[in-house]
């Protein structure tokens, strides 16, 4: 069975590691806010100048000046910090954020990712992830293994404009998790049920298989 | 004297010398800490062929999104754009014109206009549609594209407090561009929602020196929620 | 748990990891706001080959002056330097190398160094010897020169106070330059006068982010003043 | 009679004006402090992060973490701000400061400035000087005409490393205030006393004499 959202955040969750400071981008990296480990401390980076974003707030702490990068209502937690667009983007150019999350259209085997412009669709912006991807040493990209029609999106070469090139190592898929290096795929892991077949079937780019492929436990 | 009195009564005091085809840098993230006095001034002065450096453009109706309206804008320097149907119809119409710049390139570059530093280096955009056209070069291994800085015409931004002086505080997440945008008009125009008595403000923990500002003015906002998520208590 | 606590017991914890000829970014204004603590444990290590970016070099005895005692410098990047009588000794004896910056273009560089910025161009030093031998570029008909950035493998930084987290603030013009060399070490080791309860630093105020800090300590500080200038009452 | 060193400041006292954000170097530019016109209000910058410097502590202010670029004991002003030495450049640099005086060994016609190196002596360095004189547009120097043995220090062409170029474009010495422009000193007043002869004889640079050169008052 291919992950449900839940899931695929769940397995992100198991990168965290305790202390980590986490960029989580819009969408299903959002979710791994919900998963971090009993006992663990994390601290979640919100571009628009927020260091320590904590849940929404109750309507009694609704504040207009209190918003995350999606623009949602929040709240911070003990010890946050609160910044100006500079300086939220120099800790994350300047490498400082342990671990970054966010979805994408495609990526391929030299490490691109395509996740901010469809050609002829309307052009909202990239808004901060460009910066993220540029800036992070430890990126990990949730996604779909495969459009509806079951199209890769584990490219030999994206085809859609890049975001970033030659900065992703690793990947969370519905099907899989896989890392990339040497221009090529590593299938490290499978999700239950899955088979090695449908993964290696739905990789258009260069996929290394080892004999044994553990399947993820939930 | 008032060589330091940097308060102004109306909002019409507050942009004079605003004029057709300036740039304008603007403060704000989404509807968050945007200074919706100015906004609603340059509407009503009506100024047209306005390029105008803003992380987004609001939304229909409210916003800098007023200023597609009366087709003010000609041009915007953004990050993310789109949230509202005038902007999508005058894009495509060829009415309006984008620039997307990562976010993070913007305010940089924002913040470099100020400081006098006309361009920086940055990994942001290398091997993208960004850094078609600009000069890439290599530091320790590793491919960046140069960035140009940016400076205004006009900066008009939104504080929360500000003494006469023109020192200003922001207040929570409604900091966002805010303090770049101060550093890079030739006419700092600041709106605040209270102005405090000289010497009430903290001098360790200004955000805004005075010495960027020109013009403070108390407002009155409506602080629009664009997400209002809620959690049950 | 523990992964956000970053207090340590001692000066030798502090400073773990310092080995010989490693780049250490250094904070403070000639004796103001410097990292005595950590100059002491540095000198009590006795490790040699040291680069060192800081303004000054402090003065005979006091502040960085102590690590040319034993010659543990190999070279200074500082705008300023020679208060001391060791430091001219030891340059003019070819012991010592020193690398003379602008104050400015070493601000930022240790800012761009934090932020991820490789390079800028300023027109600080355009047409001077800090220019020579540095790329020259036209910007709107003006000339500037190319600055790269600085990492330290270590920076030592004075706070006022700081949480746990990492969080601090700075008290009056002991700021100057720690804030940047914060941003810019491998490894942050902030010795400060107070550590206070999480949660009683203002978010709004903090300085210097947690993100940047590894390693806060609590320390003593003499405060030596370099030109005690009165008035009477 | 060539000006003494409170009349210099004197006379660079006039270029001020009220709301002048202002940076006074080393030295004598450190007197024009003191000669503020009665009911003007300026702002005093310090380059180590002070906007609104005030006068000496009385022995009860001294403070250890409050000193000038001097490393002066100082006080605030009210509507004071202090802020990293990152900021306080970016102001220098970014031209937000009215008004910088600062003095200097040589200027020449070209607006060059030689101010913090002579070879062979012990060099000490720049410390801001190359930020201000890059950063400001309205630069005023102050310095003596001449060296002790007559030889002038308004020159063709700088002789010693500059700190800046084509910066410069005011002069305050003990005989003259001289503007550059167009490649040449223009003589705009003298000091009490002082014939242009003697200006004349002492500027080794091009100098442009006008029929009347009126006498500065104080």
């Amino acid at each position: 069975m291919a992950l449900t959202r839940e899931q695929l955040a769940m397995r992100v969750s198991r990168e965290l590691q305790d202390g980590y400071y986490v960029n989580l981008g819009i969408g299903i990296p959002t979710l791994v806010a919900n998963y971090v480990p009993e006992g663990m401390d994390v601290m979640f980076q919100s571009e628009n100048g927020l260091l320590g974003m904590g849940q929404f707030p109750t309507e009694d702490e609704v504040d207009a000046d209190m918003i995350n990068a999606g623009k949602q209502t929040v709240t911070t937690v003990t010890g946050a910090s609160i910044f100006s667009s500079a300086e939220s983007f120099a800790m994350i150019r300047g490498g400082h954020v342990d671990l970054t999350v966010l979805g994408a259209f495609e990526v391929d085997v030299n490490g691109n990712i395509a996740s901010w412009m469809i050609p002829k669709k309307l052009i909202k912006g990239m808004g901060g992830a460009m910066d993220l991807v540029a800036g992070a040493d430890n990126i990990i990209v949730t996604m779909m293994h495969a459009s509806k029609h079951g199209d890769s999106k584990l490219l030999p070469e994206c085809s859609l404009p890049l975001t970033g090139a030659g900065c992703i190592k690793k990947v969370v898929t519905d099907l899989a998790y896989v890392e990339i290096g040497e221009g090529k795929f590593w299938l490290k892991e499978r999700a239950p049920g899955v088979s090695v077949d449908e993964i290696v079937e739905k990789t258009a780019g260069e996929l290394v298989v080892p004999d044994v492929v553990p399947e993820m436990e939930f | 004297m008032s060589g330091f009195n940097k308060v102004v009564d109306s909002y019409d005091e507050a942009l004079v010398g605003l004029k057709d085809n300036m740039t304008i840098i603007a403060g704000g993230f989404g509807l968050c800490g945007i200074p919706e006095g100015s906004i609603a001034q340059i509407k009503k002065m009506g100024t047209t062929g306005l390029t105008i450096v803003s992380n987004n453009c609001g939304v229909d109706g409210f916003g800098l999104g007023i200023l597609l309206e009366d087709k003010q804008v000609k041009k915007m320097v953004s990050s993310y754009v789109g949230e509202n149907a005038l902007f999508e119809q005058q894009l495509l119409a060829g009415e309006l014109e984008v620039e997307l710049t990562p976010q993070g390139t913007l305010a940089e570059k924002m913040r470099a206009g100020g400081a006098g530093l006309p361009a920086f280096y940055t990994a942001t955009g290398y091997g993208t549609p960004v850094g078609e056209g600009k000069e890439v070069r290599e530091f320790n291994g590793r491919q960046y594209i140069m960035e140009e800085s940016i400076v205004g015409d006009f900066a008009v931004v939104k504080g929360w407090k500000a003494d006469r002086y023109g020192n200003v505080i922001y207040r929570n997440t409604a900091q966002n561009f805010n303090p770049m945008a101060a550093t890079a008009g030739k006419i700092t125009v600041v709106e605040v929602e209270e102005i405090v008595e000289p010497g009430e403000l903290d001098p360790n923990h200004i955000h805004t020196p005075g010495i960027y500002v020109d013009r403070i003015i108390q407002g009155t906002f409506e602080k629009r929620i664009e997400q209002r998520t809620v959690r049950t208590a």
